[in-house]
């Protein structure tokens, strides 16, 4: 028997595999697929203080190895999200539950951190700034390590919840913006999000995407995913999600040699809403296959020696 | 919804950019008229969501248009060949509803659905009247499979070389005689039909999807009821939800 | 009858195909296979002021969607290059060569591009100063937009010909350096280079290349380059190399309507030799199917309306 | 060099991580025992390079590990699949050095171009000795096929199971007597082999590789003749160009 259990923080998850933001709806709705119970936890699609409509479609383009999105941070906002959201999916899922909180100022932030302080269902927060697909959406706090620092020290002062945050690896050096969180009191880094990419449609002569650009995900990313987790955690001394791309329990192994200490499972979701649990079923037979009996033994184990 | 292996039993062409893919597997998913199927195409990332146009106990069939890649990609598939298909997605028409003289209207590729529905309705003993538009004669297609199935059919065509010249909304005769209308077409002839309908209806709408089951928001639609997903919460509207 | 010619600052081209630096060797190779002369241009391997034998093995890892390679500038001088591999091909090619110059200073930039001054077959000096896989080879240059002006004065002005600058897409904000090269009086942009990637040999447990992290190319990094060259095309005049996973004529018009003047193929020369005589056979089929006369008409429409 | 489609004809394994691949196509490109081909594997991206093991006028045959992903995906190869493969890649061994004795040296999987070459030798009236080495009897191919062919075998096994238990270099009672040396096997392997003959040698060597003709770089070895591509400039070397 191999013992798959991680843990982030204070949180123990009995394994690595968690859904990435915006790739599993609130959750509940993938109860109909499957026991979402095997999950080590779920990400809740991102929310913003106030609700969002997103992005005009089209929203989705297809590309070479993944998937171009635009949504926009479609969201009920963070009152219905806890009022309706996060009791339908408590209804069916007893593990951590991971809010995704996005925001278009440090004020944004701090007031949907609040709110969800008071709501004992979320276990963690994941703070995204490094939404490509909304101007402002974060992304001016994801590539700038001042800002960085400032919504983290101030999201830090208002939940006593572990705080992850969500970085972009459109960055000239993301191990910059990683130091620049865990100073400001980060307790984990989330990376990378999406690439971002753009398709031309070849009959219209205009982008694919009404948003133009869009984030890019899927396998495609994954090589790049794996080298900033590998560089930042060579970097920083708390605990890195890896996600980009992952689509076998081979990758989560890769991600974890890398320096992940647990994966997100993005566009894989929407290929198959059984990607994260047939992960889940294949990594222990992978684990024996490359001689691994403690998954929490090998994070990390790609810069040794 | 169940994620299945079916086998391609036919993959024939039935219009110049048109084709019917017949498939054999478990349709235990199958639920109603106006569901659809999300069709994994052998070397695309996203899978693509097709309309059911029938389905029995032993398999079903989807008609699709050449429209793109992935598409194109479809009119290589053999006989033999095996598919990856998401089946029961979405919600279908509402049967109940249909009252004893439906209207269906029907554009370009929407006639699938619409044909599905015709085939459910006839089987309980309703006969429709469909009203199907096309942009030429070349493009007409099923028409004589909703005749012979019994249904009244109107078929108009852009240009005239077939039926009555002009779009959907020139040929529709709409009176209050009828007890509920069914649409699926492209938006702008949707649009056009609600406008001039006197009865409640159903519409069902096309879009491009991600996942097709509700986990991403890709498909989102504004609608009366607030933002909507296309995949989960349609892809049938009833004329209250929509706002154009 | 389509016309396929496009012109790279005084330069005219046949076609826009273009086999991109270090996927190409000196360009004699591929004419074991076919008339090369059907090519709009080459661009030679990368040559350095000194010979370099380049990284230790392995430099090559597999990753989906493309590859990384991390061959490290391997080149025999640039004076070998001028006395033995530039004639080699100009035996068998007529077109015109360009030739690919890295450098560790900006004073080795200048001594290869004065050498390079002398010699009459080489049509255009495409500046890298975006090698991912050498310490200093170009990169701090490809990320530093004072650095990069520096580089482009200083080759200015020992040149007479057209001066192309590749960039890095490992950047927060790619204008900035073509607005930088642009300013400095560069008479043209190439990009993508390749993104830098990892991957771990989960038997091994450490990464598959000797040099850690590689560039990654092929289909993969298509949608990144096509972003990047439609921003680019709005920040700046000169015309912009569209490179990074073109493998189809379809990808040709893409990257063209995005705001390329003229393409370089790279990873999928390694996948079939054939790979660009292939796109140039295709190109006048697939500009018919989409209705296109004028190839150079097409450029950065999608920008437009 | 042609690139050209192939047919499987066969895809058997021969030991518990061994393969043999047997296609049929135009192999007008193959010239010389030693070379090697480049594989398409369906789903991956680079080619996989492989030995030719035997070649005739109607197809080929190479010998591969399950080592990797590529090769793992290789073993689900059905009869009747079809390969793009590159043929006639690289230099292969010099038969007119062969002189009358010449001595095959053989570790592993390096059995592959040494079969080709014993083929060609014996077809020529000369008589190699082959001396091959394997980790374990289970992972002994081609003896049979090699005593069969006229050859002296000399057989070792790690472990003893077969043959004369250690390495290839502890069998070699190496003698004047050998005209010649051909070598394929791993590097340590060749190593030692070159450190220890009176004689002339060539050897072949395996390398990771981006295109497998000439074009990357990302084979490229020293040698004493500078920097050399294996794909291109090999992959059989002399024992002249050798420094480890």
């Amino acid at each position: 028997m191999v013992n798959t259990s991680v843990r982030l923080g204070n949180i123990e998850l009995e394994n690595p595999v968690i859904p990435a933001s915006g790739t599993f709806a609130f959750g509940y709705e993938f109860a109909d697929f499957y026991d979402i119970n095997m999950l080590g936890a779920v990400v809740i699609k991102g929310l913003t203080r106030d609700e969002r409509y997103g992005n005009p479609q089209p929203r989705i383009a297809e590309c070479p190895g993944g998937m171009l999105n635009a949504i926009g941070l479609q969201n009920p906002g963070v009152e219905k999200v806890i009022s309706e959201e996060i009791p339908k999916l408590r209804q069916c899922f007893q593990k951590p539950i991971i809010a995704n909180v996005s925001g278009f100022s440090v004020d944004e932030y701090v007031e949907c951190c609040e709110k969800l302080e008071q709501e004992p269902e979320v276990s963690m927060l994941e703070i995204n700034i490094s939404c490509p697909n909304v101007k402002h959406g974060g992304m001016s706090f994801g590539t700038d390590p001042g800002s960085a620092s400032e919504v983290v020290r101030a999201v830090k002062r208002v939940t006593s919840k572990p705080v992850f945050i969500k970085l972009t690896p459109n960055i000239t050096d993301i191990t910059v913006m990683a130091r620049a969180c865990e100073d400001a009191g980060a307790d984990g880094l989330t990376l990378i999000n999406t690439l971002l990419g753009m398709r031309i449609d070849l009959n219209s002569r205009k982008p694919l995407l009404a948003n133009k650009t869009g984030g890019y995900s899927g396998k495609g990313i994954f090589p790049v995913a794996v080298r900033m987790v590998y560089q930042v955690y060579e970097s920083v001394k708390i605990p890195i999600i890896g996600v980009g791309g992952i689509s076998s329990a081979e990758d989560v192994l890769e991600m974890m040699f890398a320096g992940a200490s647990a994966v997100e499972i993005g566009a894989a979701n929407l290929v198959s809403p059984y990607a994260c649990r047939d992960l889940v079923r294949e990594l222990p037979a992978t684990m024996e296959r490359y001689g691994i009996k403690e998954l929490k033994s090998i994070i990390g184990e790609a810069h040794h020696g | 919804m169940r994620q299945d292996v079916f086998t391609i039993i036919d993959n024939r062409r039935v219009s110049p950019d048109t084709y019917v893919l017949t498939l054999s597997g478990n349709t235990s998913g199958f639920r109603s008229p106006g569901q659809f199927v999300n069709v994994s195409v052998p070397g695309f990332f996203l899978r693509r969501p097709f309309s059911v146009m029938t389905w029995d106990s032993e398999g079903f069939q989807i008609m699709y248009k050449n429209a793109g890649h992935g598409t194109d990609a479809m009119t290589g598939l053999k006989q033999g060949d095996s598919l990856d298909v998401l089946t029961g997605l979405g919600n279908g028409f509402d049967l109940d509803r249909s009252g004893k003289q439906p209207l269906l209207i029907a554009g370009g590729s929407g006639v699938s659905p619409i044909y599905c529905l015709a085939e459910r309705l006839t089987g309980n003993g309703i006969i429709p009247t469909v009203v199907m538009g096309f942009a030429s004669s070349e493009n007409v297609v099923m028409e004589e499979e909703l005749r012979a199935m019994g249904c009244r059919v109107v078929l108009t065509t852009e240009d005239g070389s077939s039926g009555i010249r002009g779009l959907v909304t020139d040929a529709l005769a709409i009176s209050e005689e009828y007890t509920f209308v069914y649409c699926c077409g492209p938006l702008p002839m949707m649009k056009a039909v609600s406008e001039k309908i006197f009865t409640d209806g159903q519409f069902s709408f096309e879009a491009r999807m991600g996942c097709g089951f509700g986990a991403c928001m890709g498909c989102s639609m504004m609608t009366a009821r607030g933002t909507k997903r296309v995949c989960k919460d349609g892809p049938v509207f009833g004329l209250e939800d929509l706002v154009w």
